[in-house]
């Protein structure tokens, strides 16, 4: 496949994320949407590896498998910060009984 | 003998030590010890310029400069603190230690009711007016003519608030300061442009004969000598009264009698004569600038007089009637008889002391009271008094043989030789002033006694201290006159125009002589003479007999009355808008205008800041959105703003 | 052998620190303002010395000591001592014990801190004068602000924090502007043998800027040293602030601080940057004419003596700022003396000023009056004081205003004409001054004034004599002065 | 590598030792004695006595920028925890002290790994390090709604902003020739910026900016650091944010720094927004607490001016402004965190009722403004000395001064309410302080002081 | 076109239409089914691109993991209702036109770049293999495989202290 397919499915999903950010007002529906936009780097990042195998990286192929071992870094950061993010998300819940964002406006100004 | 001159610093010296002695001690000196030291000091330099005088009177002198340190030196500048000796100097200084002295005695007297320490104080004024006008006339250079003509102005500041309890005599002061001071203003820039054109302010280097840098310039009326001479001359303005600058000398009056003889008469307002005369050379050497300087002298002489006509105030006639005076000096410098002009300073410190005094003594008799309207028949009681005063009114009126005549015919009829019309005009004014004198006279000592009864009890001759000076200068008066007789009565009569020859030589040489015939000036003489008696016998006629009426003057005497209206135009036209513009300048521009831009600063920055703010709502969806907003932004720079 | 070991701007820099940090610990009152009238009159000794002592050089390499501070950036903490220098010290060191003296009778709170600071800020104005290292100038340039900054608004008056506040941003503003320009001259510079450029002094000397460089660098330093002097329209922080101020303060910010403004154009505008300088001097000097005349007028309808004084002090310093750009000897020698004269006698001015208020309370012409019948010495101080500030003859200032109009005028007539007016405003508001004062009758209020002690007369007597001194002698400060200028002039070929 | 490791380590004994130790008041010791061997173990390794010998693959070099920063910032963690250790113990009613320490031990390593990586993984993962037990001190006062909303917010926000920089670090991936993710190989050197890489530029830009709070990528700051625990603002306010710049900096002088010119457009404007929005939005705030907070932008804003010099100078400058800043907050906060009002009110008269905490506060404030004698001087100045070095864009010197400016605006306010101001009638002015603080603080006055007057003590040791 | 193809478009629609009902979706547990379809979706282009281990990774960490994590997070907060009131419009709107311009912005940059026609090649290659990729992340990686022990260490730190009742 040519890559610019997959640059622009990944710019796709990463902007719908980026929109979902922008537009949704519970918390979690939020940090999934980040999730989102991490998966559609997850997967340029596997399209560009698989670019590289066939240029530049033809004969380190180390070049080109650093990226699928970033996106593996990349899930196991997403594992850790889902695990705080819930927390918070449930601390905050368990104050206000709510995962509405629009009611965090304590601290403004 | 040959090392008097080398003395010389003494003669200011000598006053100066008198003001601080009686300046710092004056809380533990008694009068009498103040008076001594205060008139003494004086007398002392007095001597000393006699002495100095036969010395310079001898054949042959030439002015001697006598240097003592360097005063100032500024790059190019180099200014040493010098006296001169010359027969100008010696002549002025005469005039102002002789004429000091009897005001000094003088003031012992009339001043005796003063408390010790106000005594003191007043006398070490004295001094110091004396000192700084000594080192007017001494002075090598403008810059110690400067210095001197600024301190006299001060001392007549200091003098005419005497009494400083009194608003209305300080702001006369505070008048006579300001008003000096913008002609020192032009003063001050005549010595720039000296210092920068040639580079040097010093009369030797300037005018003496053999290189002096004047004195090698042939033409007329370069731009530069009538710049300087007029500058110069608006520093005369200022300090001989001239118009349109005379009107703090009337209100000067507010300072005690004799200083109003001393400064505001004899010596003070002369300085401008003085420095003119000083500088002839370079006047010579620009007429238009003399043609300014004889208009200005006349005009002033007829409007002061004009003005003297009405007055009611004793002192305040006698003020005009310097201004008047001091306007003929001018226009005898005008017209180039400088030492006409000199001459009339010489007998005018004479008479108009005289005059001051004689007032003096009829306030101090009267109780303080001023008006002459109040007054009459004093001439009963006041004999002494009556009489000087008389011989002083002669003299001014200009009347022979008297020496106001000699002087003043001087100077008319060089004015007739330069032009006509000055001679018809300042006939008519020298007219105007017998005629105001005589009025002076005759309602002050003729007539019958205006005032209250216990004033009339207390009418007396005054002491010695005060009729001394009045006959000394009384008979200078009639003498004075003497040592310029004209060349048609007498060869070899004008022995002061022999004595101030050097000084004037080389101006004498650029000035066309226009020498009227003999029977010609004989003729001047005799209409101007007889004109001014006529005018004085009209008016003694006239106002011996003075009745005070109730009802006001109305149509011109009016205007007379109230000066012309000259200072509530001044106050219309030039203190008020000032005062105004500085008014808007503090409120408006400083406060509302920089203040106001540099506090809006912060109050923008306030503003700002409480605007700003707002975007920081507390919602993460709008932070989040201005992130993208920011990306947005930062990305299309980045990839598409090349 | 006193130069070996240790030198004068050594010593003129480290007294004053350390007396000054040792009257922090004093915490009686009496014993501190003892310790700080005694620590300020060693100063003064050891800057007379400094001035009787010389060795001949008397230019920039005089008793110059370089420690090593930044090697690699090329600073090193040099001060040395030129003729604008040591007098510059010793008007420092001369004005602190006369205003300790004139004050004295004042109680300050916290006396300890007050003095401290005091002494503080005579140190940082110190550093400013020794400085020869750019970076040791900006130093003691803020340095010197700080002291005072604490000094005005603890102990001011009503409204001082604004005020003080106003008059601090205004000149670290400027001065962080100044910052910027000495980076860039320093990044210009030649290098050294440790360092690829340097602050010294004499590096900025040699710094070969561009003309269009120079133009712009003149104007942040100018802007700096223009607010610190103040030149108009830079100038709206000086009333108030002298207005607010407690009077030692007021009399360190006009009498010694705004030379600093004086003294920096003319050892670090004017030599580093001449070309600037040439491009800029007409407007500087259509800006300070402005100034003195608009200041004149505004100090006419003041109705508070401190204003009025202010407003003065803009005046004058006005002429100076001209002067110095009409770039000749004369009136750069003008200035020089000018510094000196003008500090004298404004702290004389505020001495008098403050010894009314203390003992009355109020400042304002329209409620005082008759003064000079009740304390008649008070009185001819003040007027001698008065005089000499509105330049009469054979009074200090006349030397320095003759000789700054006069070489001004070498430069252009027409600005002469026009600065020469303030000679006739000055005479107004200050003779309308001393009428308001001392003159008329007095007041319920102004009836219970008394003399001055025997202490103040000293201070005042000093003063005064100093001010005839310079009138009539002025030569050995033209002497002093003399190198440091025409080092100065042949930066412009002069 | 010491630093990465033994911080690691520690914290994990911090962990267990919140289990084991009991005794609430050692767990300060325990992280007091940690941070001691982390400094010393830290400044060996400066000195060549490395405790171990690890083949990272050039993924992390300690070079002697990183080991000086390094030491900067444990130094001021030191300090940190000996101004406020106490303070620590009370946050969220004394539960869970030794975690807290835990996680700051955590950060420390991701400081580490930020100031050393060569990698744009170990950035990411440096960064994460530091970013998510910040996420937690954020909200470790669990009861306090307004440390909820700045954990959740900063969370939200944080995850976004990482979403944002491993785009760019993709597109970096993918954009050049060499397939690498080391730093080093991204120099470019033929002088072109390819389009890809240009785009993942601007996305790293944009992240590190967050992390160091730049506009226009700052709105999470003033929240944070004011719902957060004041304790804990101070620790990321100073340490982790400097960390922030030092990986910033270092990352882009190492990968772009040859063809500056083509992205140092987006610094200027990033630079100028910081400085104005920080500067101006902190001169309106009541608060002192949140004026900190916002003025730490401004002096970000500062900081920034070292990426945009990008030399040298810059590097020296950085790690002063590190030192001088952090020195500097930590130190306000320590007296804040010790006060019961954060208005500027409860300053009021400070300078009669604490005459200690008042002269070494204003030490702080005059060296956050920037006046000489201060290590805010130095480092100010080192910073407009790199930023003109550059050459470029001259103007952003003087707006940075002229902001600098409106600082003393608001730093100053503090001071005249220490000073010129009466205490307050309705405001709790009580402070809890005893010697040893009051000693503590002296010594951080007379740090920044020293370091004012001789800014070669710290920055000589980088050319070592 | 190929299979490679068509399945390409088939997961890339299926990836774009799960994205879009993660957002749209307005119960909280429909976007986590949502988002679970994008994994699979995601997983299916690794395969597609040989990337065997990220795609089981994927699917086991993701979908099977975490989303059942946010789904337990959901049911336990009781969200499952339609809990979410309408939001301000505006704020909608913006956002959405946000996204979409940054969204063109992008795709109008990048289409510029040099690389937009290379080809990524699908099928071939053994680098995605566990294998391989378990030698490179025990060799080359082995340093950041520990230091992200440490990020877990803090994670699980942080989730207890915050978590914690008190």
């Amino acid at each position: 496949m040519e890559i610019k397919w997959y640059i622009f499915l990944s710019l796709a999903l990463f902007c719908i994320g980026i929109v979902g950010v922008l537009t949704r007002r519970n918390a979690i529906i939020i940090f999934m949407c980040i999730e989102l936009m991490l998966n559609s780097v997850n997967l340029l990042l596997v399209a560009f590896s698989k670019m590289h195998l066939s240029g530049v990286a033809a004969q380190f192929p180390t070049l080109a498998s650093d990226a699928q071992i970033f996106v593996f870094f990349i899930m196991v950061v997403a594992a850790a910060e889902v695990s705080v993010g819930l927390a918070i998300i449930i601390m905050m819940y368990r104050n206000t009984h709510s995962v509405d964002i629009n009611f965090l406006n304590r601290l403004k100004n | 003998m040959t090392n008097i001159i080398h003395l010389i610093y003494l003669v200011p010296l000598l006053p100066l030590i008198g003001f601080l002695i009686n300046g710092l001690a004056r809380k533990l000196l008694s009068r009498p010890v103040v008076s001594v030291i205060g008139s003494g000091v004086i007398l002392a330099s007095f001597v000393i310029s006699l002495l100095i005088f036969f010395q310079v009177r001898q054949d042959g002198f030439t002015a001697q400069t006598i240097s003592y340190f360097d005063f100032l030196s500024a790059g190019k500048i180099k200014i040493n603190f010098a006296f001169q000796v010359d027969q100008l100097s010696t002549l002025f200084l005469l005039i102002i230690t002789g004429v000091g002295f009897l005001i000094h005695l003088y003031s012992t007297s009339y001043m005796h009711e003063e408390t010790a320490p106000g005594f003191a104080r007043y006398f070490s004024y004295l001094n110091l007016f004396v000192f700084s006008m000594l080192l007017l006339v001494l002075g090598a250079n403008y810059l110690i003519m400067f210095i001197g003509w600024e301190g006299v102005g001060l001392c007549s500041y200091l003098l005419i608030g005497y009494w400083f309890k009194n608003t209305i005599y300080n702001n006369a002061a505070k008048k006579a300061f300001i008003m000096n001071r913008i002609g020192d203003f032009g003063f001050l820039l005549g010595i720039f442009w000296m210092i920068n054109t040639f580079g040097t302010v010093s009369y030797h280097d300037l005018f003496n004969p053999q290189n002096g840098i004047i004195s090698s310039i042939s033409t007329l009326n370069s731009k530069t000598l009538v710049g300087i001479t007029l500058l110069l001359f608006l520093g005369a303005i200022g300090k001989s009264a001239q118009i349109p600058l005379y009107t703090w000398l009337p209100d000067a009056m507010a300072g005690p009698t004799p200083v109003s003889a001393l400064i505001h008469a004899a010596t003070m307002v002369t300085a401008g004569i003085y420095m003119i005369a000083r500088s002839n050379l370079m006047y010579t050497l620009s007429p238009i600038t003399m043609s300014v300087v004889a208009i200005i002298g006349l005009s002033t002489a007829i409007f002061a007089a004009t003005i003297a006509l009405k007055q009611n105030d004793i002192k305040k006639v006698l003020a005009y009637s310097t201004v008047s005076q001091l306007g003929y000096m001018f226009l005898g410098l005008g017209v180039g008889a400088y030492t006409g002009a000199v001459f009339h300073v010489m007998t005018h410190a004479f008479f108009k002391a005289l005059l001051f005094l004689g007032a003096g003594s009829v306030i101090h008799a009267m109780g303080g009271e001023q008006d002459i309207r109040k007054m009459g028949g004093l001439g009963k009681h006041l004999r002494t008094t009556y009489i000087t005063f008389f011989i002083g009114c002669i003299a001014i009126a200009g009347i022979p043989p008297f020496s106001g005549f000699f002087s003043k015919d001087e100077i008319l009829t060089a004015a007739y030789s330069n032009n006509t019309l000055f001679y018809i005009i300042g006939v008519l004014g020298s007219m105007l002033t017998a005629f105001y004198m005589f009025r002076l006279l005759g309602m002050t000592f003729n007539g019958k006694f205006r005032g209250t009864a216990e004033q009339e009890h207390h009418l007396h001759e005054s002491p010695p201290a005060i009729a001394i000076p009045l006959i000394v200068l009384a008979f200078l008066s009639i003498v004075g006159g003497l040592v310029g007789i004209p060349e048609i009565f007498m060869h070899d009569g004008h022995r002061l125009a022999a004595f101030l020859s050097p000084v004037f030589a080389q101006s004498a040489g650029i000035l066309a002589k226009h020498e009227s015939s003999a029977q010609n000036e004989i003729l001047l003489m005799t209409i101007s003479s007889v004109l001014a008696v006529i005018a004085s016998l009209w008016a003694w006629t006239k106002f011996r007999k003075y009745k005070p009426t109730v009802d006001e003057s109305t149509g011109f005497a009016k205007v007379l009355e109230n000066k012309w209206y000259v200072d509530e135009i001044y106050d219309t036209v030039i203190v008020r808008p000032f005062r105004s513009l500085s008014v808007f300048f503090n409120n408006v521009i400083e406060r509302s205008g920089i203040d106001g831009l540099v506090n809006g600063v912060g109050k923008g920055i306030n503003y700002g800041s409480r605007q700003i703010r707002l975007l920081q709502n507390g919602q993460v969806g709008n932070y989040i959105l201005m992130m993208v907003v920011g990306i947005l932004i930062l990305f299309i720079i980045q990839m598409f703003a090349k | 052998m006193l130069g070996k070991y240790i030198t004068f701007p050594e010593l003129l820099l480290w007294f004053p620190l350390v007396t000054g940090v040792l009257a922090f610990t004093i915490k009686d009152a009496k014993k501190v303002k003892a310790w700080a009238l005694f620590s300020s009159l060693m100063t003064l000794i050891i800057s007379i010395i400094s001035l009787c002592y010389t060795d001949g050089s008397k230019y920039l390499y005089y008793n110059n000591v370089s420690y090593k501070w930044m090697p690699y950036l090329g600073s090193s903490f040099s001060i040395g001592l030129d003729g604008m220098g040591r007098m510059l010290t010793f008007l420092t060191a001369l004005s602190f014990p006369l205003i300790l003296l004139g004050t004295y009778k004042r109680e300050y709170k916290n006396a300890n801190a007050f003095y401290g600071l005091m002494l503080l800020s005579q140190c940082g104005l110190m550093g400013v004068f020794v400085a020869m290292d750019a970076l040791v100038f900006y130093f003691f340039w803020e340095l010197a602000l700080i002291p005072v900054y604490f000094l005005c608004s603890r102990w001011g008056g009503e409204k001082r924090i604004p005020a003080t506040f106003k008059f601090f941003i205004y000149t670290f503003v400027s001065s962080l502007l100044m910052l910027v320009g000495i980076i860039y001259i320093y990044l210009q510079s030649p290098p050294t043998i440790t360092s690829d450029h340097s602050f010294a002094i004499q590096a900025f000397y040699k710094t070969a800027l561009l003309p269009k460089e120079q133009g712009w660098l003149f104007c942040l330093f100018f802007v700096a040293f223009a607010v610190k002097m103040p030149v108009f329209p830079f100038h709206t922080w000086q009333p108030d602030t002298y207005e607010q101020s407690p009077a030692p303060a007021t009399m360190v910010l006009s009498g010694i601080m705004v030379k600093m403004g004086v003294f920096a154009v003319i050892r670090w505008v004017l030599p580093v940057l001449p070309e600037g300088t040439l491009k800029f001097e007409n407007i500087v000097i259509v800006l300070s004419v402005a100034g003195m005349l608009y200041a004149s007028c505004i100090a006419i309808v003041q109705d508070d003596l401190k204003r009025i004084v202010a407003y003065s002090s803009i005046a004058h310093i006005g002429l100076m700022s001209a002067a110095i750009f009409a770039l000749n000897a004369t009136a750069l020698q003008g200035v020089m003396i000018q510094m000196l004269n003008h500090g004298i006698n404004i702290i004389g001015l505020w001495i008098v000023i403050d010894l009314i208020e203390k003992q009355l309370g109020i400042r304002k012409l329209s409620q005082l009056g008759g003064i000079a019948q009740k304390a008649p010495a008070l009185s001819i101080f003040f007027v001698i004081i008065v005089l000499a500030n509105m330049a009469l003859p054979l009074t200090n200032a006349f030397i320095g205003e003759f000789a700054m109009f006069a070489g001004l005028y070498q430069y252009n007539s027409w600005y002469v004409v026009f600065a020469s007016i303030s000679v006739i405003l000055v005479a107004v508001y200050s003779l309308n001054m001393v009428q308001k004062v001392f003159y008329g009758s007095t007041n319920s209020i102004t009836e219970l004034v008394q003399d001055i002690s025997i202490r103040e007369k000293v201070t005042l007597a000093v003063i005064v004599l100093f001010i005839f001194i310079l009138g009539i002698y002025p030569k050995p400060v033209f002497q002093l002065t003399e190198d440091t200028v025409s080092a100065i002039l042949t930066k412009f070929g002069k | 590598m010491s630093a990465i490791i033994i911080s690691a380590i520690w914290g994990v004994v911090m962990m267990f030792g919140g289990v084991f130790l009991k005794k609430s008041s050692s767990p300060k010791y325990w992280a007091i004695a940690g941070i001691i061997i982390l400094l010393i173990a830290n400044v060996m390794e400066f000195f060549g006595w490395q405790f171990f010998n690890i083949d990272t693959h050039g993924m992390v070099r300690f070079d002697n920028f990183t080991l000086v920063f390094n030491t900067v910032a444990f130094a001021c963690t030191l300090l940190y925890f000996l101004l406020n250790g106490r303070d620590i113990e009370k946050v969220g009613n004394g539960n869970n002290i030794s975690e807290y320490f835990a996680l700051i031990f955590f950060v420390l390593c991701g400081v580490a790994i930020s100031s050393s990586f060569k990698t744009l993984l170990m950035l990411f993962l440096g960064i994460e390090i530091m970013s998510i037990p910040l996420y937690i001190l954020t909200g470790s006062d669990k009861r306090n709604l307004k440390s909820n909303e700045a954990s959740l917010k900063y969370f939200l926000m944080g995850a976004f902003s990482t979403g944002i920089m491993l785009m760019g670090i993709a597109f970096i991936y993918g954009g050049n020739n060499l397939a690498s993710f080391y730093i080093d190989n991204l120099q470019l050197g033929n002088g072109t910026l390819p389009v890809m890489v240009g785009a993942g530029l601007v996305m790293l830009v944009v992240s590190m900016s967050f992390k160091v709070s730049a506009a226009p990528f700052h709105f999470w700051t003033p929240d944070v650091y004011d719902g957060a625990p004041t304790v804990f603002t101070s620790f990321m306010a100073t340490i982790v944010k400097v960390a922030g710049f030092i990986a910033f900096i270092r990352l882009f002088q190492s990968s772009f720094g040859v063809i500056q010119s083509q992205w140092q457009g987006l610094i200027v404007i990033i630079t100028a927004a910081t400085l104005l929005i920080g500067n101006l939005t902190a001169v309106f705030q009541q608060s002192v607490k949140r004026m900190l907070a916002y003025s730490s932008i401004a002096q970000a804003g500062f900081m920034m001016l070292a990426l945009f010099a990008l030399n040298d100078t810059a590097k020296e400058g950085l790690i002063l402004y590190a030192a001088a800043y952090s020195l500097a907050s930590i130190g306000l906060f320590a007296i804040l965190a010790r006060m019961q009002d954060y208005t500027i009110e409860g300053f009021n008269g400070l300078g009669q009722r604490q005459p200690v905490l008042a002269i070494t506060a204003t030490v702080f404030l005059l060296s956050l403004t920037g006046i000489p004698l201060t290590a805010g001087f130095t480092a100010k100045f080192y910073m407009l000395l790199a930023a003109v070095k550059n050459g470029h864009q001259l103007w952003l010197v003087i707006f940075a001064v002229l902001c600098a400016a409106i600082s003393a605006y608001y730093y100053f306010k503090i001071i005249q309410a220490i000073y010129f101001k009466e205490p307050t009638e309705n405001i709790n002015h009580q402070i809890d302080v005893n010697r040893r603080f009051e000693w503590l603080l002296i010594i951080v006055a007379g740090l920044i002081v020293l370091l004012g007057v001789l800014p070669g003590l710290l920055v000589d040791w980088l050319y070592y | 076109m190929n299979i490679t193809q068509i399945l390409f478009w088939f997961l890339s629609v299926l990836a774009i239409v799960g994205a879009a009902g993660v957002v749209g979706s307005k119960n909280p547990v429909y976007s986590v089914l949502w988002l679970i379809v994008v994994f699979f979706a995601i997983s299916g282009h690794y395969i597609l691109m040989n990337a065997q281990f990220l795609a089981i990774v994927n699917i086991i960490v993701y979908a099977g993991a975490i989303m059942v994590l946010f789904l337990f997070v959901i049911m336990l907060m009781n969200l499952n209702a339609d809990a979410e009131p309408a939001k301000n419009m505006n704020l909608k709107m913006a956002g959405t036109i946000a996204g979409m311009c940054l969204m063109l912005v992008f795709v109008a940059a990048l289409s510029r770049s040099d690389e937009m026609n290379r080809v990524s090649q699908m099928n071939g290659g053994d680098i995605g293999l566990i294998g391989y990729l378990g030698k490179v992340l025990f060799n080359d990686y082995v340093i950041p495989f520990e230091i992200s022990s440490v990020l877990f260490l803090s994670a699980m730190v942080g989730a207890v202290v915050i978590g914690k009742k008190e």
